[in-house]
Parts: C-alpha cells; structure tokens; sequence
C-alpha cells in the first residue's frame, strides 16, 4: 500500500482539516474551556459534532454502526486535533477505549457504544500506576466475588477520569505484579459504588485524576475479552491509542513550526526579515526535514497496525519516540524563534509546547519508547 | 593570610549569631526573598530580622564602600563571606535590580552625589527599582528603540512604551533608555532615573506562559523627568547600557555555582524511587550525558570567576557562558519534566505545590532569550571572539 | 494484474537460471561491481556470465527502451525485477555514470541519433563515463566554473581544469561543463562529451583520507571537441546540468532501501558478542535512538518514492532526503566505530580486510558533501519548501 | 587552586607550545613517519628531545631524578601535542607507566626510569582485552612458578607494543574473571621469552599489537606494588592515562577548530567568504563554546588527581566523555567545513579527525565514561 493518501483519505483529511479549523480553533475550543476554568477541559457540544462528523466512530466496525475504517484515518483526524490543540475525548474514546470495546462481548458493545458513537458518551482508561508509564506491570487487583469481581488499587493519569460516563481498567485477575498474564480488563461505570478521583488539572489544561478503586464491586458482564486474558487486548489498545497519540504529535509539530515560520517571513530585527538570517533558515529546514521523517514513520506504522502485520509494535514504538524527539524540537524551536512574545500567554506558541509536554508523557515517552524498540529488535 | 582566617571565625560566628534557622532554607521562589522598596512588606520576623543584621552591617551589599552603604569587603573577604553564607545555605537578605544592575551602573558612572543617594537607598532596601530597555518591536535590536524625551530646558517630557520591565508593578523608580536625539541612532540615548509615581506612568502585568507576571508593560504619556536624573552624559546613555549588557551576561551566567549547573542523574533517581519506579535505561543514559556537561560547565564556571579577577578572561567570554549555561539550564528542566512524568504534568495541585515543576520548567525557557538570545550570543562569539567575517 | 504476476513466475526463473551463486553475495565494495568500458576484465565468470545474461535481455537497463538496450519495462515490472533481485540479493550486473547519470540526461535532451548511439554503448558497458563539473574554486558553487571552449567553426578548443572526476583515470568518455559564452553566467554553459583519449586530456587521482583514489584531478589543455558531440543546446548546458543534479539527489537520497537506512542496534549486539564483550548500556541507547531515526528515515524513503511515482512529492523534497540521508549515514558509521571499538581502527590488517571498517566510515564524510552539501541541501529547504525569505 | 596556569606553567606552555609547533609538526613528523612507513609509527630523535626539554619526567618524582610536576603540567604538554598530532611515545611511557612505576620497588624505578628520563627508553601498557576497553575485567593470569610468575593470556590495543623496552601487563593473580580484588601489574621486558606481538597500524598511523602471552616467566622483581593488590596501582594508572588523553584530546580538537575558523576567513563561495554565512558561523561558536568548557574539565579533573581529591576519579571521567564529544564534534565540522578538499589526503584536517577516534578509544570512549559517571554518582 502506497504510503500517501488514497482519494476517500483526501476527502476524509479535507473534511477533518475544515471542520478542525473552524470549530476547534484554539480560541473557539482550548483557550475558551481553559478560561472558563472547565471541571472537564473540553466542550460536548463539539464532542458531539464530532459524533455527527461520524469521527467518533472511525474505529468502530460497521456492524456495531461505525465506520469501520482504520488507525490511518483515525489518525488524520488526530492530525488535526494536533494542529488546533483542540481538547476532546477522541484520542481516549474513539481510540483507546472504541478499540478495547471492539474485543468486548455483544452486551457490552451494545451498552457503550452507541452513545460513543453519538458523542454523548465519553470514555476514559485506567492504565497506569505511578508517574509513569510502565503498562508491564500492573498491581490493581480484581478479585472474584459472587458472580462477579471485586476491584481494588490506584491509577494515575486517568485522562478525562472525572468527566468519563465508564472507565477501562486493567486490573491483575492472577500472577504476581510483573507477570504478562493474569491481566482482565474491565469497563466500570462511572457510578460504581467505591470509585473515587482525585482531579488536577494538567499544564496542558485538560483535566487528570488519581483513581482509587476500594473494593469496587462489578458482575462478570464488566469483562472486556477473556479474564486472565487481557494482556492482548490491553497491548491492541496501547497500540492503537500511541499511534494515535502519535500522528496528533505530529498535528501539534505542524502546527508550531507552520506558526513559527510564518512568523519567520514577518518579524524584523536589525532591519532584516528574521527569516533572512541563515543561522534560523537552516534550523527551520532541518525541523521541517524532521516532521517529514516523523509523519512517514507515522503513516507506516498506522498501516502495518491495520494490516495486523507482526512488526507493527516495533513501528509503533518507532514513531511513538521519533514524533515525541521532533514536536520537542518543533515547540523548543518555536518558542526560541518567537523570542520574548514567545513566553506570553497572549500567543498560541507556548500552548504547543504545554500539550506537546503532556502528550509526550501519555502512553510512553521517548525513552520508555527507545527502550521497547532496542528489546523487540532484540539488544 | 592570616588576616583572612580571623575574617572567616568572625564571619561564620556573626552569621551563626545573625542568621535565623527559618533564613537557611533553599530559596523556593522569589516569594521567598526580601526584594525591599516603599510597597514590600516581611514574609516572617526571621526575614525581618535578618535583612535588618546585614543592612546595618552593610552586608546587603558586601562589595560596595561603607560610604555607600556597603561593608567595603575586598574581593578575598567578598568570597569568604559567599563561602561561610552559602556554607549554611543562608539566602539573600536582600535582591534587587538596584543591586545586580543599577548599583554597578552607578559605581562606575554615577557622580558622587549619586552614589551617596541612590546606593544608599539601595544598600537599606528603601527603594525598589526596575529596569527599561526593551520595546515592542525591539527586541535583540535594542538601539532600535523609540521612547523619546523631549528637551523642555530643565527638564525632559518623556513618551513612549518599554516592555519586560521587571515587577515595573512592584517598583518604586526605573532606570530608562530614553532617546534624545533622532538623529544619532547610539549616541542619542540617555539612561535617565525616575519615580514610577510620576504623573503619566502606567504599566500592565503581562501574563506568562507559566502563569505568572513578573514583567510588564510599561506607558510613558507626558512623563516630567529633571534634567539632572540621568547617569553618564546625556547622548550617552548607550555606553552605560552595554556595560550594564555585559555586566548582566556575567551574572545571568550563572557564574558558576547554583543549582543550574549542578548534576541530576542521582536525584533523578531517588526521585523515581519514591514514586515508585526506576529510571528507564534509556533517560538514565540522557542524564549521565547531561550530568557529564553540567559537571564540565560547572568547571568552566569556576574557571570564569577565577579568570575574571585576574582579567584573564576575553572579554566577550560572558556571552559564551551565557550561552552555554541557560541552554544546559533548559536542558536540565527538560529531563527533570521526564523523570519526574506524569505528577510533574500537574498545574496547581498541593502535591507539587501549585505546579512547580511544570511552571519552574516553562520558566526556563525564557533563560535563552532575556538578556540577549542565544543567536546574538552566537553572534557575539563568532564576530568577537572567532572574529569571522561580518556582514 | 494478472500479467504481472506472470512476469514476476518468469523474472523469478529466469533469474534462478541466469544469476550464479557467486553473484548473490552482498557487494563489500565496488570492485564487487563490473564497471564495463574499454579498460574493464571481469574479476570472476560469475561476474561474466551474469552480466552477459543481464545485457542480452536489456537487463542492465531495464527500464530503457529496448531501442536503446534496455529492457522497455513499465514502472510496475521494474519494480518487480528489483524485488526478485534483492529477494536473492542479486549484485547489479553493471554500474556506470553512463547509467545513473548521463543516460537520463540523454533520454530527456538527447537527439534521436545520440541515444541509439550513447545509450547503446551504455548498456552494452562497452563504453565507460565520467562526470565533469566541480572545478577548485567553484565546489558547491557550480556555475562559477571556468573552464572554457572557444568557438573554433567546426570544433571547439577547451581549455581548463575539473577535480572530483569519479575514476577519470578508468573511465573511456567524459561528459562535461564547459564554458562557450564568458558574457552570460548561466546561459553560457555548455554540456559536452568527448573522448578521455583526445590529445590534451590528463588525470591526476585524488588521495583520500580513506586512502582510496575513487577521484581524479582532470586536466584541458587544447582538447578538440566537434561540434556536434553536446547535449541539449549550446549555452543551455545548466538546464541538463540542473535537471542531473535533481536526479542525482534522488539518487544518492538512497531513495530508501539499502544499508544506509536499516536499523544496526541487533547488529552491533552480536558484533560486540563475538569480540566477547557487550554492549555498553550507553552505546545501547544510542543506538536505539539511531535506529528509531533509521527506522522513520527507511519509512520516510518508501513514502518518497510512492509519491515520485504519481507526482505528489515536492518537486524540492529529494534535497531533504538527500540531507537527513547523508547524515544519518555519517550517523551510522560513528556508531559502527565505536560498537567496533579498537579492532575497527585497523588500517590495512586482515581481520579487517584491509581496514573496511575505517575506510569506510571515513568515505561516508563525503555523503554530506558530494552531490550538493549539506548546506545547500538547507538553503534549497528554506528558499523552495519553506519559502523564507532569501538574500 | 585558580583553574588557569600559574607563572611556572604558562612558561612550560610557551616552551611546550614553540617545541612542538617547530619539532613535532604534521609535516616533519606524523606525515614523515607515514610515508616512510615506519614500523614505529613516532620518531626516536623527537623523543629524545622530548628527553631533552624535560618533558619525560614530568611526573617522575625528583627523588628519582624528575621533575615531580603533576598532571596539570603532563597535560600541557599533551594538549601541544594533540593540538600537532605530534606522535611520540609520551602518554604510554611517561604518563601511564611512569605513574604505575611511580609505585614500583627501587630496583624497578632504578631499572627502568633513567631511560625514560633521556627518552631512549619507550614503554608500553598492556590492559585491553577484546576490542573494548573493560579493565573491570583481566583474565591474563599470572600463575606462581618458583619464585616468581608465569603469565598466559592475550591483550589487545597495545600502543607502541612491538616498540617498547618493557611493557606494563596487568594480570590476574587470584580471584575470578571480574573479581575487583587479585590483579597484579608486571612489568615486563621486552626480551621475555613466550611473549609474541602481532603488530597493527591503526587508522591515525600509530602501530598498536595484539600481545600473546604464553607462558611468560617473570621473578617476583617485576612486580609493581603488591601482588593481588594492583587494582589500586592499575586505577591510578588509568586515571592519569584517561585525563592525558583528554588533555590530548583538548589539543586536537582546538588544532581541528584553529584550522577550521582559519579556513573560514580565506574560502570563497557564492562570492562570499564562507565564513560570512551565519549558519557557519553559528555552528563554529557553539563548537568554540564547548571546546572551552571541555578545557576546563580538563584542568579541573588534573587539579583534583594532583590534589588526589576522592573526587576525582569522576571528575576524571567527566573530562574524558565531554572531551570525547566535542573532539569529535571538531573534527567532524572540520571536515564538513573544509567541503572537498576536507576529504583529501593532502589536507590536514583528515588527520584531525583520523587521531580522535584512535584517541576516543583509548582507555574508554565516551559511552564507557558515561557509564561509569553514572554508576560513581549512584544511579
């Protein structure tokens, strides 16, 4: 498969790129929520219209009333996402949970994701514990009770958490803490009895929580895949949602670096156009240079996950760290570039680089990223 | 030499007499620090207390002469009492623009009668300055800038805008660039004095990235300012400048010392531990790469002090450090914000009081561009130092 | 669709009964490769054989029209012969400048006469090129060059000098800027072809710092040139010249593929295991972060070559491949030293065949610099991608 | 102590500077000893001038008829070298094995100093085993036979080995393989029979030997220091080693950037002086930038050897990995600076960038020292 566009991309990519522009615009969407001081950090009225868009159901199969299309158009919606920094539920919804609930039983797809689909609901997941991303190791317990189970730990970093109508969980259903099975992944309701979130908001203005689970009761038809067996649908899920994470990366590095070299042709100092000088000329074309690099490894990896092919975890890791090295550079830049107005809240730059720093962190960063792929490729 | 031993005993035993246990904690922020002025008020007794030992020992402004309200401390005498202060982690009794760049303005071009008036309102704390440089529009190109005095005999009406002007909110007099010939572009600035309270002085807070406001705005319409409120010869303002540039680019530098050149790689690490995790392999490599040029920078930072006492150091050697040190500095916020993840992602919660690492680390990116960019310190080096060609 | 899966059944055959063994290793470096031209021998009759076979079914040049010694094959069948060669890791029968360089020249400007006859001799690889265009002085400033041929009716008289002539000293024909109009920069340059044994034609090789000689200095010293041996118009060679930069561009950009972009990491591990050591922790992540830019860099070539095909690549872009492609190779031979540790310092032992781990990353310096520096390759970026301003 | 050079040693740096700029110049001696091919790789002649100027015993104590300087003062004089590539048997002989025979017997010092101190002696240090530096690890053992040892192992990246009077050997007395305790120098002449070298020419041109030793007898006289207590004599050794190699390496890398800047000022392009272009200019400064905070690594990490400050062993290694990477950085910008001609035989800097790979491996490249600068600051 070429890695370009084919026509319904284009079409899908043109569509997404308009309606990002337009009603999730930084003034319309983030800096509206931000200063509103909004509990959720987003807006369901554009959550919504995403759900009209049909973008909430890109990952979800026809039969279940998606669109059954893959992580390369999930991603071109996530492109845009990134280039308007526009705050919504997409990414942990329409990816990260759409994807787990796909492995889930008839019930289950029936309860959620109609209202996904609709943009009504909003769905969260539950992954890590501590401050950092290390999925391979998992302490939350679920322990059988009655028919059912009973959940107990502590999740950090549950975007969305307080505003989510259900939350997925891995929990340890078996085995001791570091152990790849035994993990059973659970879909909670946000009124399940026990649940309780800690809420801070994040440098990128949108809202976390530290959940605590003690003794959260919930009957069997919670369970998402087989119990003991959710080690595979957690990875399928992981994958699907860096991925996602990444190509907005790669939103959010287009954009700072489009803003950053139309400032480029704009400010003078010492009578010239900055844009003259040599030295930020070549800075800017070796940025460039890198987006470039980090949006092919992107697609790539997008199309080997759709094509189910086994060295689709290493691409994923390869672009997950190549597009987390280039958006760093791409905000630095931009904000060095855009000298002292650079540093004001009053322009968008500095925005990039708060959701570039909290996206960089979500689902692995760099280095947990540069890790995988040195032990997948064996070394 | 022996001199110099009596000097330390005594030093270390006055501090351990004069400095309370409250003022021997790390400066968090500049909350924590007594900047002085007509609007500031103590945080604690214990800051009252010991800004008042040090003022009255002139220790607020060691260097300086007593005649200015200064202790009058050789250089040798000056780094003993640096040593024996920071030896128990004592802070500053006093910061302020008036002492980093006023104070050395004035000591080398101030008249007498200056000296004595305005060191001495600095030395006590009395009085809270800011400084006026940049302009929108200006920028790194400074003697582009337009704020104009207009000659009215006795005085000049002074119009016009300056921007990053430090707490301009919180300042009780500022030190200006003001224009006062448009016909020269260097020789027509004059460094002029005068009260933010005089009638036609505003100033706006801009708000940061960060989410704090520690520069403003800064409005001049129709600003009275005597004719005998300026230092060095009126036109001449621009000398005063550059060497208020070069003496910041020394202190910004970080001279050495401090936490910014400081290693990470260990406290990373306990870092990690307590939140319950280990370093990844791969950030453990990034810091142990890091530690490797603060510990390096950190040797060059003692080699500039030691240089520059004995005027064995270029003279653009300050841009070169400057350069080096604030870009190490962004650095090492970068890899405190990975190894401290997702909790230091928090904006305003308890746990990192009120965001902290996120905030401190947004800070740091203005390092490179405060005080000259790092493309013009580039610059600097290239022409000054290299002397490559210019065009 | 069908008939491409026929073609691939029968390209596979007949390369199982064309391609000896010997000819499926990986090539360790050019004297691997048959060069063709008057001076050639094969080195083996392996190498004979299967460029024998390869020229008989236009096979050297696949994509060439048959009229002209190739094969005729679209696109689509190209593509397939190159995966059923590599998939065997079948050497290419024949390599030439004639093939890379001046046969695209000729199939976009040349007459109907040229390309029966040059491009001809070029399958065939009875007839070997070289390039010449840089001269001293002019590097990455081409149309500086002086070289010049006076007008003399029937023939021209060149005079001058080249340097950076890919082995002038083994190659039988030279295609060359020279100067035919002194008055005009650009339109005064003209793209000739002469005889390398027309009197008045001498080559000095080059060392390299790799201790190889793959370069000549070329000298002009009244060399007679007929009128009629150029390609495109006189006084438009640089838009021949213009048009083989691009294509060389492309070219070297490594157009994905090829060592030059496969991830090292699992590599450098055994390497390391089989000097009995492992690797350090530190190299380890390094070479993580090499191969996740190899890795995005190889997806990057695919993509590239993808959107050439249909005309969506920025006609500007194959000056990005070629700059992160050339410095991620440099990248890559660093590490390969370092993994290598003091046995890749061997300059000529037999462990090292001769020393083919230093000379070969020192050649890879050039990557950055032949074919448009690095620099250029950033200034074309910023002109004709970005559109910043220029001066 | 002020980290830039007292009176004395600004006068051995002027000394050091005219000597080597005059006698150990590129083209009198690295390329002259090239060319001819010699199996030594370095001049006899210089080296005893080196003799002369009082160069070899600098850190020989004056007891034993040295200067008794420190490793501020070695590295003056190896940074004159570097800054020439002046080939010469100094860092082997007067720095590694005059430090290790610093705490050798009378009879050793008597033995083997005063031809060092004339410079008609040459030695050589024998540590390596397998192609990375890892003196963590010495499996040559050395068995008790009557009253002295029998030596039986291989060493590899031996400099000057097939040249030298005696060679330092570091072997294992007790313990096993990795053990930090059980090791023993041996000094070791050349003439000791069952000791075979394979010489190698190295890509700078210096000759190095992979070292067999099959069952080498030595008495109990050429031991250095104690038996099974050479870890501390080796660890000094390597430290004076590594921060002379960095000294080194401070040379070549200011010799790289000095010709670089040079080249800058007189090459035209585009009817401009290259190093009018920004981007060039930027590039040098910054590389100007870390060729001065690497110099003070350096001299910081002598100082603390001289003042033998417990730090210093990671000072020591901090000034080996910065050097490594800004030598390298110098050299490589050299090269691409130089365009072309960089690449060609004919011109100097080649040879820059030849030295500091051969000087990067020398006990421990930059990876190697990173490492250990981790685990000396406990993590």
């Amino acid at each position: 498969m070429p890695l370009y566009y084919d026509d319904d991309q284009t079409m899908l990519a043109d569509s997404a790129r308009q309606f990002m522009a337009e009603e999730g615009a930084i003034k319309k969407q983030l800096r509206h929520w931000r200063d509103a001081g909004c509990k959720d950090g987003f807006g369901h009225e554009l959550w919504k219209q995403f759900g009209e868009m049909g973008f909430t159901g890109i990952l979800v199969s026809e039969d279940d009333g998606g669109l059954g299309m893959g992580h390369v158009e999930a991603g071109i919606v996530l492109e845009e996402i990134g280039r308007n920094l526009t705050p919504s539920p997409f990414l942990t919804s329409s990816v990260l949970a759409a994807t787990a609930l796909g492995q889930g039983s008839d019930d289950l797809r029936g309860r959620y994701l109609p209202g996904l689909l609709t943009g009504e609901s909003v769905f969260a997941v539950a992954i890590d514990e501590g401050a950092k991303h290390r999925p391979e190791r998992i302490t939350t317990r679920a322990e059988k009770s009655g028919n059912g189970f009973k959940l107990s730990g502590r999740k950090d970093f549950v975007i969305h958490g307080a505003s989510a109508d259900m939350i997925i969980v891995a929990a340890r259903t078996s085995g001791s803490d570091a152990d790849a099975d035994g993990i059973t992944l659970f879909a909670v309701p946000r009124d399940a009895a026990g649940m309780n979130h800690d809420a801070v908001r994040l440098v990128d203005s949108s809202v976390a929580t530290h959940m605590v689970l003690d003794g959260v009761e919930l009957d069997g038809g919670a369970v998402i895949g087989e119990v003991d067996g959710g080690r595979e649908v957690l990875n399928r899920m992981l994958n699907a949602g860096r991925i996602g994470a990444a190509a907005e990366g790669v939103g959010v590095a287009r954009g700072a670096m489009d803003m950053t070299v139309d400032y480029l042709k704009q400010r003078k100092q010492f009578g010239k156009l900055i844009g003259e000088f040599q030295a930020l000329q070549h800075r800017a074309a070796h940025l460039y240079s890198e987006v470039e690099i980090s949006r092919a490894a992107v697609i790539k990896a997008q199309q080997l996950l759709d094509a189910d092919a086994p060295s689709a975890a290493l691409m994923v890791s390869v672009a997950k760290a190549k597009v987390g090295q280039t958006a760093g550079l791409a905000v630095r830049e931009g904000v060095q570039m855009h000298g002292g107005i650079g540093m004001t809240d009053e322009y968008d730059i500095g925005l990039y680089m708060k959701r570039d720093r909290a996206l960089q962190e979500f689902l692995g960063d760099v280095y947990y990223h540069a890790e995988r792929v040195a032990q997948i490729s064996g070394y | 030499m022996a001199d110099l031993d009596i000097f330390r005993t005594e030093t270390r035993a006055w501090l351990e007499a004069n400095c309370p246990e409250e003022m021997r904690q790390p400066v968090r922020d500049e909350e924590d620090v007594y900047w002085g002025g007509r609007k500031a008020s103590f945080k604690s007794d214990a800051q009252k207390s010991w800004f008042e030992a040090c003022a009255a020992k002139g220790y607020t402004v060691p260097a300086w002469p007593k005649a200015y309200g200064g202790a009058g401390l050789g250089a040798a005498e000056a780094k003993i009492l640096r040593e024996e202060m920071s030896r128990i982690g004592a802070r500053p009794p006093l910061s302020s623009f008036g002492i980093w760049m006023l104070g050395p303005a004035l000591l080398k071009f101030g008249t007498e009668e200056q000296k004595v008036h305005y060191l001495g309102e600095i030395a006590r704390g009395e009085i809270r300055w800011c400084q006026g440089y940049s302009e929108p529009g200006s920028g790194s190109d400074l003697v582009s800038m337009q704020t104009f005095g207009e000659d009215m005999g006795d005085h000049w009406v002074v119009n016009g805008q300056k921007i990053w002007t430090s707490y301009a909110d919180e300042a009780d007099w500022i030190f200006c660039l003001v224009r006062t010939d448009k016909t020269n572009k260097y020789q027509g600035i004059t460094f002029m004095l005068f009260d933010m309270e005089t009638p036609g002085v505003t100033t706006k807070p801009i708000l940061l990235i960060s989410g704090n406001s520690p520069f403003c705005e800064t409005f001049f319409d129709d600003v009275k300012v005597p004719k005998d409120q300026h230092v060095g010869e009126i036109n001449r303002g621009w000398d005063v400048a550059k060497y208020l540039l070069g003496h910041e680019r020394e202190m910004i530098s970080g001279a050495g010392g401090g936490d910014r050149t400081a290693a990470i790689g260990a406290t990373m690490k306990r870092h990690a531990a307590k939140e319950g995790g280990e370093l990844d392999p791969m950030l453990r490599a990034e810091l142990a790469m890091f530690d490797i040029d603060a510990l390096s920078y950190s040797a060059m930072g003692e080699k500039f002090l030691d240089e520059i006492k004995v005027g064995k150091a270029h003279p653009a050697q300050p841009n070169m450090m400057k350069y080096a040190g604030t870009e190490l500095n962004k650095r090492r916020h970068e890899l405190m914000m990975s190894a401290g993840g997702s909790r230091s992602l928090e904006w305003d919660s308890e746990e990192t009081s009120g965001g902290k690492p996120s905030r401190g680390w947004l800070r740091t990116k203005a390092n490179s561009i405060e005080g000259g960019t790092s493309e013009v310190m580039l610059n600097v080096i290239s022409k000054r130092i290299l002397e490559l060609p210019g065009d």
